[in-house]
């Protein structure tokens, strides 16, 4: 019998490689595999490439940094790829001091690529980018009159994916804007890794309203975590 | 001197006159900072779908304190609430939305938009391995109109209506028009031409505080 | 108010032109928007490029063509992009004796090329065809020790598409595997046009349920057609 | 004569053989024809999801005639069921699930495959501008394992194992095993190595109904 669930958090995470290319969905705090990345912290794997929307907070005096923004305080990042890195964040600080490689590419083109990836498309063309720092190094070339550089596909060694409810065959529905990267980041992962508030029996998801069928999944924890907290 | 008979727009009215020219039926993507603030001034019973990259369709204002829904934001991590008919996808959805020319209208932010079009909004330095590109290229390369909102010079006095950009590219040539604290341009293919100058500044002190030749 | 409901036939097939590109989803005949290639046949427009996934039936003595197999018998197509036509069916017919120009193409690459056009990618790499008649012509390159060739976007001046249920945004569901190839087709479309079942007020169909946005629609014809027809 | 001392597997037989290779917990795509029949000799208890190209996942039997549903339909547009936990999806998400690389197994029908792998089975002659290429382009590049269930000659008695194909490709080096009438033959570095025969039939008769050069 077909049943992806795992009973821990060690389970979930067991055989995650130094090195890997950890590909990690959530927009902000909605959607976020919060409980899977405090997890990977703990197992230890490090020398990761991180492609997240948002590459996390800033130093704050006297707070604990959490989840994704521990993980790159700890030292465990060597590369990130994402949308957003903030100069001020504890991510930017450790780009300009050369002790982490940032690569800062288009939400569109960060989303496109990982369903490249997914979908088994090597890469495209795209318009987002051209004529812009994005292009450096790319190729180019013109389609009805625009420019548009050739962007690779974007593939996971691991994907960290948060759902609202999953079944024992992975099949995944996510809450409102929570599901933002959360499909994307499901294909284009080798082990894709879910956490989800609920779980149910098999054929409780009706066939039409399955967003992620399971064949994209491989391990789904139960964590009730709670609702996002709001921006600071 | 005149330069005391006007008063700049701040942001709210930065963002009213925007919302006057979005016409019903419009989607519409509405960037971090100014830009949210213009579905505060779109009429009720204008009906504007508003886009979030997020993977939202139809977003409606911020909710009542006790509606609050911590599962629903926008793009500027902000808790707001869902029109009837709205909808959530996913993020390759959203910017298939963006990048296949499905909005009507994005408004942004911008730090510098020169007379061809060109706008920098992302970095103000060609540093790589920080910035916030954000959906911004997407938005700016993908929207059918590229609304600018941004004060009129920066806070130095310096234009930021320029000849051409000195700070990296969002997207070349893809502004459409700009909304400051001083007027409201179109960008046509001779350069910035003015459809709109606050009461009592006029087009020559405008000129004065950009450095692209301004049309009438 | 936005109102994507048309009233009549007429009103949804209105400015067609003779010479566009008509995409066409279904399956077989489970998803097929045969109301409105029947609209399309009345409206006249003719030199049509038609895009759709199988290419119709065979002629039967004494059996009327109806649908797409009719619009092709008609003469009204030049030229017809499918991923089946099979030599005895009357498309068949019509592209040997040198009447149409057929463009015979895998069933993952229409729906890819379609997918970019609506997510305005202009081109990608597949390794679908690689190696095949299929590749003559275009350009090909490896990628990860398999050879791959471009393929670029497949837009339509106009989409036809069948939906379960719409409401006045033109939120599109369907129903069961009558999906196939309708959402894909809805964004490729420059004028997207929807014959539904079921019609329903703003907010009834729920926010996370809605399979293809209303962005994606332009029309909506409300057309109780009853149940596809098994394939005989 | 030792040939009428063996019977060659029918169409139910090959289908059964392949069925029997066939591990719980894979995702398997069967194709037009002998394929499909092969879901049928699956043992209920042995959890196999099987994938339809158009949009499905968890495809079940045939339904009883009373509780067929016209919107449900395999890739071979007969009327099936769906399993629990099964799912509906669009055309450009089934194939992303292809092309992907998500698919286990894809059973496919041939007219002929090489030693080299190389697999032929949408049309028989390269005139261009009809064939029935269909989703087996996708599929023959995109499964893990692809394997092809065919007589193991033509009806006239030519061989379908060649050393190459004579007929258009539909992918070059795809097939990783194929059930024949006589024969389970892995497709290897050095050519077709022959799992199993049918009983009664030799291997020396097996390499006189088959043109490319067969290994033990």
């Amino acid at each position: 019998m077909i049943d992806k669930f795992v009973r821990s958090m060690a389970e979930a995470m067991d055989g995650i490689k130094d090195g890997s290319t950890v590909l990690i969905a959530g927009f902000g705090d909605v959607g976020a595999p919060n409980a899977l990345i405090e997890g990977l912290i703990e197992q230890g794997a490090t020398n990761l490439t991180v492609v997240v929307n948002s590459g996390g907070r800033n130093r704050v005096a006297g707070v604990e940094p959490s989840g994704l923004t521990k993980l790159v305080a700890l030292g465990r990042v060597k590369k990130m790829i994402s949308t957003f890195i903030r100069a001020q964040s504890i991510a930017g600080e450790l780009v300009r001091t050369g002790k982490m490689e940032g690569v800062v590419i288009p939400q569109g083109t960060l989303a496109e690529r990982m369903r490249a990836a997914g979908a088994g498309i090597p890469a495209f063309y795209t318009p987002t980018g051209a004529g812009t720092m994005v292009a450096e190094g790319k190729e180019s070339r013109w389609y009805q009159g625009r420019e548009c550089i050739l962007e690779e596909a974007l593939p996971g060694d691991v994907a960290l994916v948060e759902a609202w409810t999953a079944d024992r065959w992975g099949n995944l529905v996510f809450r409102d804007a929570s599901r933002n990267f959360n499909p994307v980041v499901a294909m284009a992962g080798a082990l894709t890794i879910v956490q989800t508030h609920h779980v149910c029996d098999l054929g409780q998801l009706p066939a039409n309203e399955i967003v992620t069928p399971g064949i994209f999944v491989n391990r789904v924890l139960h964590v009730p975590a709670g609702d996002p907290k709001p921006v600071v | 001197m005149t330069e005391h008979t006007y008063k700049p727009l701040g942001r709210s009215g930065m963002a009213a006159r925007a919302a006057q020219d979005i016409p019903g039926g419009w989607y519409v993507n509405l960037g971090i900072g100014i830009p949210t603030l213009v579905a505060d001034h779109v009429p009720a019973e204008r009906e504007v779908i508003f886009h979030s990259e997020n993977g939202i369709l139809g977003v409606g204002p911020a909710p009542a304190k006790h509606k609050e829904n911590p599962w629903l934001i926008n793009a500027s991590s902000q808790r707001v609430s869902l029109h009837p008919g709205g909808s959530f996808f996913d993020h390759a959805m959203s910017f298939a939305m963006v990048r296949g020319q499905h909005l009507d209208l994005c408004v942004l932010g911008g730090f510098q938009v020169a007379e061809n079009g060109d706008l920098a909004n992302w970095a103000q330095s060609a540093e790589s391995g920080t910035g916030q590109i954000g959906g911004a290229m997407d938005l700016a390369v993908g929207a059918k109109q590229v609304w600018v909102i941004m004060e009129h010079t920066t806070k130095g006095g310096e234009a930021r209506l320029l000849k051409r950009c000195t700070y990296p590219l969002t997207a070349p040539r893809c502004v459409t028009r700009v909304y400051t604290s001083l007027a409201v341009l179109d960008v046509a293919e001779r350069g910035f031409v003015v459809r709109d100058i606050i009461p009592g500044l006029s087009f020559e002190e405008l000129q004065a505080k950009t450095e692209a030749k301004l049309h009438r």
